[in-house]
């Protein structure tokens, strides 16, 4: 039997960590998914530490919560943060079988833990304290009876490490191109001679989203990151933007005394006002 | 309360991390579903290894998660590839394997 | 140590195929002749080494003569036992004889593609062809040897391989449709003889857990002096799983759908190859396991056998007359002469046997003879189809007289060597089972229906339009006709020399299985007729 | 002396062998080779006759062993001869009628392209002829029997651009194996019974043999002979056999291999004695048959059809005889030769009128030919007397003495049979006046052929004539010779056995009775046919004449029961393998195939899937265990 502390604990851990675990499963990003996953390991190394672990508990923190799962993260921003699985099941019946066959498997183990001999737990106090503490008793394993497999996972471990550079290493098979050759080449291509126009600067909007504006007023996408553009998160310039945009325009050349630039077209402001039109219809649907 | 618990909550774990593993298709999602059942592993080690008064039981646990960082260190590893090559990280879509 | 007579008997032809496969392909018209006369010349070595094993085998000395025993996966007891009695001499011998009249007469049929140029396509196709006939009579060879259970089961298997690529990729039809029936056949082949011989694995493993032997003379002597005995439920079961496989081969009817297509759709020389030579080693076997390895299963399941064996033999003589196809026509005569051969086996008499023997040889050369003959007119005309030809009697004298010839011996006809082994057969049954040799003797009727009307159908009438230009054999042709016809003359006026070598082992099989001839009910006759 | 009876067999196969393979070479001298070893065969003959002839009654069978021929422990077959009186009278025979023919021949075939081979065949069926008669034991015997079947197949084919000849000579062929049937299971019964078959051993044993093997032997034997000497009910193939050369249908049709069934019953007297049942059987086939032929006799119009029909009803009093036992033994023998005589006779006059009108054979496309061929009308003429039983000529002898042993047979069955003869004369009498009367008699009907020739009937040549005047001679006198002091019972009866016959009619009434029905048969005869003109086209007649134009409808009935339902039967059998057995054999395949192709399916490439199966794998494992800690 365990004291109440461990036992208030262990309910508030349990819940936390079982709630990590469906907010892991159900979540649609991959980054809340790991954010989730994080928060029931911490849990678990807690229950760790409780359960007389405490090294355990602590390389549970800064290796797996610390070190593993800010692999994910990387892993999660090279793949993209925001990559989300679509709701619908492409294999006929595998959510119900899944669910099902979770449910049996879950009802088999904890009966047969039910059915265990489990009721005199003897605690690792006493061995924690007969080599002196937790840490000292499993050095002592680890570098004894253990010490054979614990070289093999070291040898493991830089396997492990090779492999995932070998796997993740591209090698350069030719020269990199100067930029008078990458010049050429645009040049050659008739793409975009000219460099890329940079993205909107206003006083309200953070700028990188903020498409800039071309001579002509329209908003130049080309001048949002891709990686923005991909993810859908440009800002589009709404039509009062625009507006407000043009009476600024105004204001400021009459303020400074230069010559007032040609009002925006009305056709430019109606193309812009249908498509927030139709945008809004779909955001409805 | 009986520690016995914390295996009712490790078996829970797994069985959660399974069919995560089932039913997600973000090849990184379903990685996270294995070290959450490796965990739950851990756990029942642990629980064990305080049922029976000896630290074997941690050291195996410990053996576990430094497996597991070789296999998650290879396993990202295969998938930053694999995303490479098709431009994917959904496990359906590397469906090859088949007649 | 002796000589390796046997082993080298089978050697000769493995490293002939070998070598034959290993020669350059052809550019030329001579270096095409070259890739065929090696394989010839293999053939015939192989040819006199069975000579030299005849010659050298005495009737009426040991059991198995010429042997080898040496260890081969001693784990298990299997060894790599050779060694012949009278009956597997004599199969040698036919076997050695008939593969190099079978290459003489496929000379042509896999000839590299030749186009208008004169330039040779490039491919060992033609040296394959001849290589993989050397490679089936080694292991056929080989098969007759063996006295090891598991090395025959290794052999009777592993002839399946160059069987398969040579009724598959050797076919007289190569195109479209015609080319998916072939590989349907060979198919065919393989699948049923897979499942007969995956059936045999069992109780070859079922033989090896009750005796920890493979070796076939320690296991018949010791069931002869009872240190080993089966229980009759587990001799029975492993009876059925060797027979199964023998009847496949051989084929017995139910079993035989596989060999009609397997004949019609190989070209004429594979035909009497698998007819000839490969379904033999189904009927030996009987002879050699099941009835020396099962003696009281065989006393036990004889009847039923021998019934089947009488349907085969009226089935597949009415199924031949109703073909439209001349290969198919000799493929459902043989299923009906196998069934002969059956008969003569499981009627357990001395006559039986011996007839079944030399029915195995007479059938070989009869076959080898009508059919090639066949096969010569149909490579003249490209079909295999009766309605195609007609008159050619008329045009080609000596090949109708030739094909009228083979007909005749397979028909039966007295003076000719199948004659004698029919005859031998059928009073061995009718010894024993009056009823059945009587219906089987109505098989005789049947057979000179098919073979006469396929003559009449042929050979004689108003010459067929396209028919006119049907040539006469040539002189490799009949250098392949008269000796098989010569040796037909002489297996049915003379066939002592045969029976002589042949007699001693049939009567020791007998007398393993604890048989003996019915005495005749006059008693006090002539005991020896003479 | 002895070893001069191998040489008899061996001369003519070395003919054929030559013959056969000696290719063109030989094709100008071929058919001179041929003839010339027919005759050193009779020669050979010959001297072995005289030999016989200067030996004691008893010393006279001699007996010569050649090899052992196939030897598996109690089934000794040998290569034996045995030239006994009765062998001695076939030899004779076959070598002395053989030879003429073939002389005949070098007339007869003297334009046809194929002629060596032809010649060869005839010394081929010498041999196998001469090998059915020497042989010393059943096996052998049957291989002349097959070897005589092989040759008769050839030259009734020997014109194979003819369909029609093809198709004879195969159904020749086919209902002659059906007797070769009976012929293997009498040797099989013979083998299991005396553990032999050879002749001596079995007859010294047969009386120890049951009843019912006995019979058995006998009935298989009779099946045998019915075959080879076209008797009820496998007569079929005589009548179409007339498709081969007129020489081939004069010797082997008529004069020699037809009567093999007879020698085959008579050698086997020993047997057929302790046999009543298949004697019965035998006497009723030889009743039927004599009945039977002469009927097919009277309706043809064909000139060679009608004389087979003849030949069958002849050869039917011979078996009759045969049946009778040893009271008939030695008269069927004799009216066997004296037939030989006459019928080979009637066929080679029958070939020369043919060989003059363009081988026409229909005789109602004859009439008036004595004027055109004199020396063929005489010789004809003279068999014509000698097979109605004339007074003085050899059928009078043979055939009479065969009628008067029929009443000897006794009790009813003797009249029944003896009238069955009596009525079977009379109906000879009829129809070979009926062939005579329209072939040399009357007005001349021949007309032109299709192709517009006008037959120029004409004498044939003396290579032709001198056989058919000999063998006139042999019909003349033949009888007559063997009746002198009993001389031909006296030579044959050691063998054969003889016993004389208690007739209840003497022999006086016997000879008045056949004299009265011969008289009656050639007057309805010369009324129908002699006094009035005959048709070109034949009268539609009655429903028994039209019957027997059908060969009595036997043709009619083989063909429904036999060949047609025998079709029905291999195309239904051919349906069966292919629908049946390898239906069977590839649905099973279809069956592995379509089941593997949808459980193919469960590997659709999805990880997770496969990774669900392994789930459910771990499932059922955990439970196992669980359930086996629970039942432990």
């Amino acid at each position: 039997m365990t004291s109440t502390g461990e036992a208030v604990q262990f309910w508030v851990l349990a819940v936390v960590a079982v709630g990590g675990a469906l907010g892991m499963v159900l979540c649609r990003k991959a980054v809340h998914s790991a954010l989730c996953l994080a928060g029931t390991m911490i849990a678990l190394a807690i229950c760790y530490m409780a359960e007389g672990a405490v090294f355990l508990g602590i390389v549970q923190i800064v290796v797996y919560t610390g070190a593993i799962m800010m692999l994910f993260l990387f892993v999660v921003m090279l793949v993209g943060v925001s990559s989300a699985d679509s709701v619908k099941e492409v294999l006929k019946g595998q959510r119900v079988a899944a669910v099902v066959g979770g449910l049996g498997f879950g009802v088999l183990l904890c009966a047969g833990i039910a059915n265990a001999n489990l009721h005199s737990f003897q605690g690792v106090g006493a061995a924690n304290q007969a080599a002196g503490g937790n840490v000292p008793g499993l050095a002592a394993l680890i570098f004894t009876r253990y010490v054979w497999a614990f070289e093999v996972t070291g040898a493991l471990l830089i396997t492990a490490a090779v492999g995932a550079m070998v796997l993740t290493h591209r090698e350069a098979t030719e020269v990199k191109q100067s930029q008078r050759e990458l010049a050429e080449q645009r040049v050659r291509l008739g793409t975009q001679v000219t460099p890329l126009p940079a993205p909107g600067v206003y006083a309200r909007h953070n700028a990188v989203d903020a498409p800039g504006l071309l001579p002509d007023g329209t908003p130049a996408e080309i001048s949002v990151n891709p990686t923005l553009r991909q993810r859908g998160q440009m800002r589009h310039l709404g039509s009062d933007l625009l507006r407000r945009m043009g009476e600024l325009e105004q204001s400021t050349a009459g303020w400074l005394g230069r010559k007032a630039p040609k009002p925006r077209s009305g056709a430019e402001l109606a193309r812009v006002e249908s498509e927030e039109t139709e945008q809004r219809e779909v955001e409805s649907k | 309360m009986n520690p016995v618990n914390y295996l009712y909550l490790a078996a829970l774990l797994f069985t959660i991390g399974a069919v995560g593993v089932l039913v997600r298709r973000n090849a990184i999602v379903l990685f996270m579903c294995v070290e959450l059942m490796l965990n739950a592993c851990n756990l029942a080690l642990v629980t064990f290894s305080r049922l029976h008064g000896n630290l074997d039981g941690q050291i195996i646990a410990f053996f576990t998660m430094v497996v597991a960082a070789a296999e998650v260190v290879v396993g990202l590893a295969i998938i930053v590839s694999v995303f490479r090559t098709r431009h994917s990280a959904s496990v359906d879509d590397t469906n090859l394997m088949k007649l | 140590m002796s000589f390796p007579l046997l082993t080298v008997t089978t050697v000769v032809p493995a490293v002939g195929a070998i070598l034959t496969a290993a020669l350059p392909p052809a550019t030329n018209t001579r270096s095409r002749d070259r890739n065929k006369v090696v394989p010839l010349a293999f053939s015939l070595a192989t040819l006199v080494l069975a000579c030299v094993a005849i010659a050298r085998f005495q009737p009426h000395g040991a059991r198995f003569q010429l042997t080898e025993n040496h260890s081969w996966i001693s784990q298990f007891g299997i060894g790599y036992s050779v060694g012949v009695d009278g009956i597997a001499v004599v199969l040698i011998l036919l076997t050695t004889v008939l593969v190099p009249f079978v290459m003489l007469a496929s000379w042509h049929d896999a000839d590299p593609v030749v186009d208008d140029s004169g330039t040779f396509e490039r491919n060992r196709r033609t040296q394959g062809f001849f290589a993989l006939i050397l490679a089936v009579e080694a292991m056929v060879v080989l098969s007759f040897e063996a006295t090891d259970v598991f090395l025959f089961y290794v052999f009777f298997e592993a002839m399946l391989i160059p069987m398969y690529f040579l009724i598959g990729g050797f076919g007289d039809r190569t195109k479209g449709e015609d080319a998916k029936q072939r590989s349907y056949a060979a198919v065919k082949f393989l699948l049923y003889n897979l499942l007969g011989g995956l059936v045999m694995l069992a109780a070859v493993i079922g033989l090896y857990t009750k005796t920890h032997t493979f070796d076939l003379v320690s296991i018949t002597t010791s069931l002869q002096n009872g240190t080993l005995h089966f229980s009759p439920v587990v001799e029975n079961a492993l009876f059925l799983g060797f027979m199964f496989a023998f009847a496949v081969k051989a084929p017995l009817w139910p079993l035989h759908t596989w060999l009609p297509n397997a004949m019609g759709e190989a070209t004429a020389g594979v035909a009497v190859l698998i007819t000839a030579v490969v379904d033999k080693v189904g009927t030996y076997a009987m002879l050699r396991f099941c009835l020396q390895l099962f003696p009281q299963a065989s006393k036990t399941f004889a009847p039923a056998i021998l019934v089947l064996s009488v349907i085969g033999i009226i089935y597949g003589a009415l199924l031949a007359v109703g073909q439209k196809d001349i290969k198919r026509l000799v493929a459902y005569a043989s299923i009906s002469h196998f069934g002969f051969i059956i008969l003569g086996i499981f009627a357990l008499t001395s006559q039986g046997q011996s007839g079944a023997t030399l029915y195995m040889v007479n059938h070989g050369v009869s076959t080898a003879a009508w059919l090639l003959v066949a096969g010569f007119l149909m490579s003249r005309r490209g079909s295999r189809l009766i309605a195609d030809y007609g008159g050619v009697q008329k045009v080609a004298p000596v090949l109708a007289g030739t094909f009228l010839i083979g007909g005749l011996a397979i028909l039966s006809l007295p003076g000719l060597g199948p004659f004698v082994s029919e005859f031998l057969v059928l009073v061995g049954t009718f010894e024993r089972y009056p009823a059945l040799g009587i219906v089987a003797t109505a098989g005789i009727v049947l057979a000179a229906l098919y073979v006469l009307v396929l003559y009449q159908r042929t050979m004689t009438g108003p010459v067929k339009p396209g028919n006119e230009a049907v040539g006469d054999l040539k002189a490799r042709e009949l250098v392949v006709v008269a000796p098989l016809i010569a040796l037909l003359l002489v297996l049915g006026i003379y066939p002592k020399p045969i029976t002589d070598i042949v007699n001693p082992s049939v009567n020791q099989t007998l007398s393993q299985v604890g048989r003996t001839d019915p005495a005749p009910h006059v008693v006090n006759a002539i005991g020896g007729g003479q | 002396m002895d070893n001069l009876i191998p040489v008899l067999v061996a001369v003519p196969l070395l003919g054929a062998a030559l013959l056969l393979c000696g290719g063109r070479r030989l094709d100008r001298v071929g058919h001179l080779l041929g003839t010339l070893l027919a005759f050193a065969s009779f020669g050979v003959g010959l001297a072995l006759f005289f030999s016989m002839l200067g030996r004691a009654t008893d010393q006279r069978p001699i007996h010569d062993h050649l090899f052992t021929w196939i030897p598996v422990n109690g089934f000794q077959a040998e290569v034996g001869f045995q030239l006994d009186q009765l062998s001695m009278t076939f030899v004779l025979l076959i070598t002395g009628v053989g030879s003429l023919i073939h002389l005949y021949s070098i007339g007869y075939m003297a334009h046809d392209e194929k002629r060596r081979r032809f010649f060869g065949y005839l010394n081929l069926f010498l041999a196998a002829m001469l090998l059915l008669v020497l042989a010393d034991n059943y096996l052998l015997l049957y291989v002349g029997w097959e070897g005589v079947g092989l040759a008769s197949y050839l030259l009734i084919g020997f014109w194979q651009h003819k369909p029609s000849a093809a198709t004879a000579a195969k159904k020749a062929f086919l209902v002659n194996r059906v007797g070769d049937v009976g012929l293997s299971i009498a040797v099989m019964l013979m083998f299991t019974t005396f553990g032999t078959f050879a002749f001596t051993p079995v007859f010294a044993h047969a009386s120890q043999a049951t009843q019912a093997t006995l019979t058995g032997i006998g009935l298989m034997l009779l099946l045998a002979a019915c075959g080879k000497s076209a008797q009820v009910p496998l007569q079929s193939w005589l009548g179409d056999a007339m498709e081969g050369p007129t020489p081939v249908s004069a010797l082997i049709h008529a004069a020699t291999m037809v009567t093999a069934g007879v020698y085959l019953i008579t050698r086997s007297s020993a047997i057929f004695n302790l046999a009543p049942t298949a004697q019965l059987a035998t006497v009723v086939v030889g009743a039927v048959t004599l009945l039977f032929g002469a009927i097919i006799g009277c309706a043809k119009d064909d000139i060679k059809k009608a004389l087979a029909g003849s030949t069958m009803s002849q050869i039917g009093y011979m078996v009759l005889a045969a049946g009778l036992g040893p009271i008939g033994y030695v008269f069927a023998i004799m009216h066997l030769v004296t037939h030989g005589f006459f019928k080979a006779g009637l066929f080679l006059g029958a070939g020369s009128v043919m060989h003059g009108m363009n081988d026409e054979v229909d005789m109602r496309k004859y009439g008036g030919l004595r004027k055109y061929m004199p020396l063929t009308f005489v010789t004809f003429g003279l068999g014509y007397l000698a097979i109605i039983g004339f007074p003085g000529l050899s059928g009078f002898f043979s055939k009479d003495k065969i009628i008067e042993a029929a009443f000897a047979h006794g009790g009813t069955e003797g009249w029944i049979l003896g009238t069955c003869a009596m009525v079977g004369a009379a109906v000879t009498a009829f129809y070979m006046t009926r062939v005579m009367l329209m072939t040399f008699f009357g007005e001349r009907r021949w007309v032109d052929d299709a192709e517009g020739n006008q037959p120029h009937p004409h004498e044939s040549p003396a290579v032709m004539g001198i056989p058919m005047v000999i063998l006139a001679f042999g019909s003349v006198l033949a009888g007559g010779l063997f009746s002198i002091n009993s001389s031909f019972v006296n030579w044959l009866s050691p063998v054969t056995g003889y016993e004389e016959g208690h007739s209840p009619l003497s022999t006086t009434e016997v000879t008045t009775g056949t004299m009265v029905v011969l008289v009656l048969g050639v007057g309805v005869a010369w009324l129908m046919y002699g006094r009035r003109p005959v048709p070109a086209v034949p009268p539609l007649g009655s429903l028994l004449t039209r019957a027997a134009r059908r060969d009595l409808l036997q043709d009619d009935f083989n063909h429904v029961v036999l060949v047609s339902g025998g079709s029905h039967l291999t195309r239904f059998l051919v349906y069966l393998e292919g629908r049946g057995l390898d239906g069977l054999v590839n649905g099973i395949a279809a069956l592995v195939g379509g089941t593997s192709g949808r459980v193919r399916r469960v590997q659709n490439g999805y990880v997770r899937s496969y990774a669900l199966s392994m789930f459910g794998g771990a499932l059922v494992l955990v439970a196992t265990t669980l359930l086996m800690r629970a039942v432990a």
